[in-house]
């Protein structure tokens, strides 16, 4: 699937509650789906600076694709961040740098979309399209 | 003087009529998230009541001006009000002369103040001794000092109470110590220092003791001269007053020996391009054109507080201690950091296996603000090995209700979570 | 982003009107010894417009709190409108970068910050350079550094109209010169200082230049990158701001190349008793709680001031300039000191054979605000061999009947005092 | 005469003018007629802070009584400790000490009462009463 339909599907899984409360439940249940990464890269450089939780996140190529692993030691932090891995890893470097983030808004966490978050979301989106660009020299 | 009558009208109330005070904080009328704000972050900072918001607007309305050495009347109202806000000041905390309160930009400039100026006064192996429950604040600037000067720093240790270790303390001092730093209430855990003796004892080395009354500013009032303390400070932010003001208590004597953190105007008394001459106290301290409404607020703050008085604050934020306390224990798996006997009404605790940042994200949900994460007090996490705390801090103005609010949204939280 | 959308609106107007702007200053209906207010002060502190006044309310009523690290929606809020601020801030200024902007108390503590900074870079023997009309604000802090460092303070001298000799200065410049300090605009006699030849001489040595910015900010937009400036300093205060609250631009790679001024809160990364790391610009510049509410209502006050545009402004204040002097100067012995052909719209002067004192006392008496003394800058006082002067500066909101009124009051007070 | 006698004097004269320029006009007159200090005694030591102007003061013991001169740069500040030189000169260190000042309030010049003010007007007095504090230990 590109990028744009994950994000499509998860907008309409979404729509469907009609209070934060079950946007957050199920936000914590994608956060236990979350695939997780390897403790060997549980390392300080691959922490996202600007949360106040610590996420770790791991980024490699898979042929021509970026597949992205993740960890966070807050449970909604790893929701958030098994969202974006849903929708971003397994794509093109390509893709990944050129794909929308609108979709954030309309699941009902906009709220989280300013860059001084505690939680960090803008730095996790960044960071994740950051490892993109990296890749993308790669690959060429 | 006429011109200083009336400043001070102590009113006690016997009861404290809650729904009255709020009244006073427009805030508390918000809703966060649809629902009414239950605002329990007053050790980050309080809320301001309309009578300091009032008399911010009467200074913009009515005399704003640059202050000291205008002739004109607006500069020497201002002049007067911020001359006044001063003495207010020295009478709450009864320091023995107006001069010996600086007016800084918070606890944080005092702080940097103090410990700049003790760069030309330390050597090479002396030593200065801070808690082991210290704000960053109290913290670095100090480090900041030993890099420039070779000093070293001591900790005090804490028990997992979080109560100091008087005992360790007390072995640490020697003719070596120079300055001891510690907090009058810890931020983090509430825990209240025994500051009398700690300063009892470091004069006995002849060290000076700087104490941070950051967190005790808005719940106890502390006597500079029963003390005998060296230097006092806090922030006008967590005591009721406006953001970017605070004050520096230092006895005449000390304030004397420093030498001046910043230059600039005010600070002077002869300037020329060869040598600078420095002004007298307060002005050595305070360079450049100050907050003066900031200062002023300031003063209009602890106006406020003294017609509520300090004494019932501190009757009424020990019972919402007690029932927030005895109610969130009643919580499976909620522990609370910081059991001293002696404490101000601030909570931090956590939840076995929940990270403190999923319950203040699920709090503010409800509507309910705390702090989360290390309180800017990494050593303390790291003493308990825990990455941070989620923290509820009381004042006057919160309800027992608000207290049943934050009891029953931890529970929902922990649901959620666990 | 989304949420910084509609911070800009440049809604110039094209010709100022004066009367409906009154109308946004509170304090200008006020009576001073029964006449009506006319505020000529504006050098030391502007007036405070109604929609700044607004937003402090605004925030003190709806979303009081302290910012960064903080989870809940009144944190979060605060937060957004005070990093909103800083960028409001840095487009004004055309920073490259929004963390170039560092919210300080007002430009003495920006100049301290640089000058202590510096203090880790500079040895002995090398060379500083500030113009002769500095404000003791960008005097005193170098010389702190040059007693610290051994640092050699060169001085620009200037020619009796007050402007700067600007061959002197570059016989100066050698590579020993590691920096040069200058205001914009001087605040005694209101010369616009060639700033930008000053600043690319000085880089064609490899020195720094730090633009005291104070007196300019509400008369002239500084384009920080067009200017290649490496620091730009000023008060809110002065630009319809309110007390307390200032800006330090600094270019990214000397930010970075600075240490840290103050420890403390929000300035660290990571803090144990062993060792402390620094946080990223701007934050490692921003110890503690800054003044949230005076960096938000700093932005207001950009808006408001861009409402009016600064263009129009510029030209009004020009023939306030014009008018003022023409008429001033047909008082008996009336000179002016600072007759630079670029000038912003400050008036220093004396009578002959009177004390700037009673004349400043006389117009207080008419209801008249002006400034009188040395006004922080005594080097310019000694080089004129004068005790001081009397200081009537313009603001948009001041009328040509105010000018009026100024000349009939310094006429009344000569034919009193002589 | 006596101190309060002197004072009493001094509102009466004050008492004729309705307006502070007649007030003003009457001080700066009074400024005028001030005992001048000595150029010997104008030296930094006897200077009074706190003023905007310069103010030198002088005192000497005359028999058992405090005699004081003084001089300013500035007109106004003349007229100012002219009135003070006036109500408190020739009198015993003693009575000095334990006089009132009221009278500055009554003859129109309160706004100068502030200890903020920049004339310095409040330092003076206090000046004048330091310079019979000494000079009173030095008569017993
Ligand atoms: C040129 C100049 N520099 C510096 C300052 C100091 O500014 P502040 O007192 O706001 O720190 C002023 C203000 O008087 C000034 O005019
Ligand atoms: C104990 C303590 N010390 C110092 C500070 C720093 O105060 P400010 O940020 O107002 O400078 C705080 C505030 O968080 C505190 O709680």
């Amino acid at each position: 699937m590109q990028i744009k339909e994950i994000q499509e599907e998860i907008i309409d899984e979404f729509s469907m509650f009609d209070d934060w409360m079950q946007r957050y439940e199920y936000m914590i249940e994608l956060g236990k789906s979350l695939p997780l990464i390897e403790d060997a890269y549980k390392t300080d450089d691959n922490i996202i600076k600007g949360c106040q939780s610590k996420v770790w996140v791991h980024a490699e190529l898979q042929d021509d694709k970026l597949v992205f692993t993740a960890d966070s030691d807050a449970i909604i932090t790893k929701g958030i961040i098994a969202i974006l891995i849903r929708a971003f890893s397994n794509q093109k470097p390509k893709d990944i740098i050129e794909a929308d983030t609108d979709f954030i808004d309309k699941i009902g966490l906009k709220e989280h979309l300013s860059p001084t978050r505690a939680n960090g979301l803008v730095s996790m989106i960044k960071q994740l399209k950051l490892y993109a660009v990296a890749y993308q020299t790669q690959i060429k | 003087m006429s011109w200083l009558s009336g400043i001070f009208v102590y009113q006690y109330i016997d009861m404290l009529d809650i729904n009255k005070i709020r009244e006073d904080f427009p805030i508390l009328k918000r809703k966060v998230n649809d629902r009414p704000l239950v605002y329990l972050d007053n050790a980050a900072t309080s809320q301001t009541p309309k009578q300091v918001i009032e008399a911010i607007v009467d200074y913009y309305e009515n005399y704003n001006a640059n202050i000291h050495r205008g002739v004109h009347t607006l500069s020497q109202e201002a002049t007067d009000k911020y001359e006044q806000a001063r003495i207010k000041i020295q009478k709450h905390f009864n320091a023995a002369k107006p001069y010996e309160i600086i007016f800084t930009s918070g606890t944080t400039h005092s702080i940097n103040l103090v410990a700049n100026g003790f760069a030309a006064l330390l050597e090479d192996g002396d030593e200065i001794i801070v808690s082991a429950m210290e704000h960053h604040s109290n913290i670095v600037p100090w480090q900041m000092l030993c890099e420039r000067t070779g000093t070293i720093l001591k900790v005090i240790p804490m028990n997992m109470e979080g109560d100091l270790m008087m005992e360790e303390y007390e072995k640490m001092l020697s003719n070596k110590t120079k300055v001891v730093f510690c907090n009058h209430v810890s931020n983090a855990l509430g825990t209240i220092n025994p500051i009398d003796e700690i300063i009892k004892k470091a004069h006995g080395v002849g060290a000076a003791v700087l104490i941070d009354g950051a967190q005790a500013a808005s719940h106890i009032v502390a006597d500079m001269q029963a003390l005998d303390v060296d230097f006092y400070t806090c922030s006008a932010h967590k005591i009721c007053g406006p953001t970017g003001v605070g004050m520096l208590y230092g006895k005449e004597e000390w304030l004397n020996k420093l030498p001046p953190y910043q230059g600039g105007g005010e600070m002077i008394a002869e300037v020329t391009f060869e040598k600078t001459t420095y002004a007298d106290l307060p002005h050595k301290f305070e360079a450049g054109t100050p907050n003066i409404c900031g200062g002023i607020a300031f003063g209009a703050a602890l106006d406020y507080m003294h017609q509520i008085g300090f004494k019932n604050i501190a009757e009424y934020e020990a019972d919402l201690l007690a029932y927030a306390t005895s109610e969130l224990l009643k919580i499976e798996g909620l522990k609370i950091y910081g059991t001293a006997q002696r404490k101000t009404s601030v909570i931090s605790f956590n939840i076995e296996g929940v990270h403190p940042y999923d319950i203040g994200t699920i709090l503010d949900k409800l509507g309910i603000a705390v702090r989360t994460g290390h309180h800017c007090a990494q050593p303390i996490m790291d003493f308990y090995k825990i990455p941070g705390t989620v923290r509820a801090s009381f004042s006057f103005y919160n309800t027992m209700a608000e207290v049943d609010t934050l009891v029953e949204g931890v529970q929902r939280a922990r649901n959620m979570l666990l």
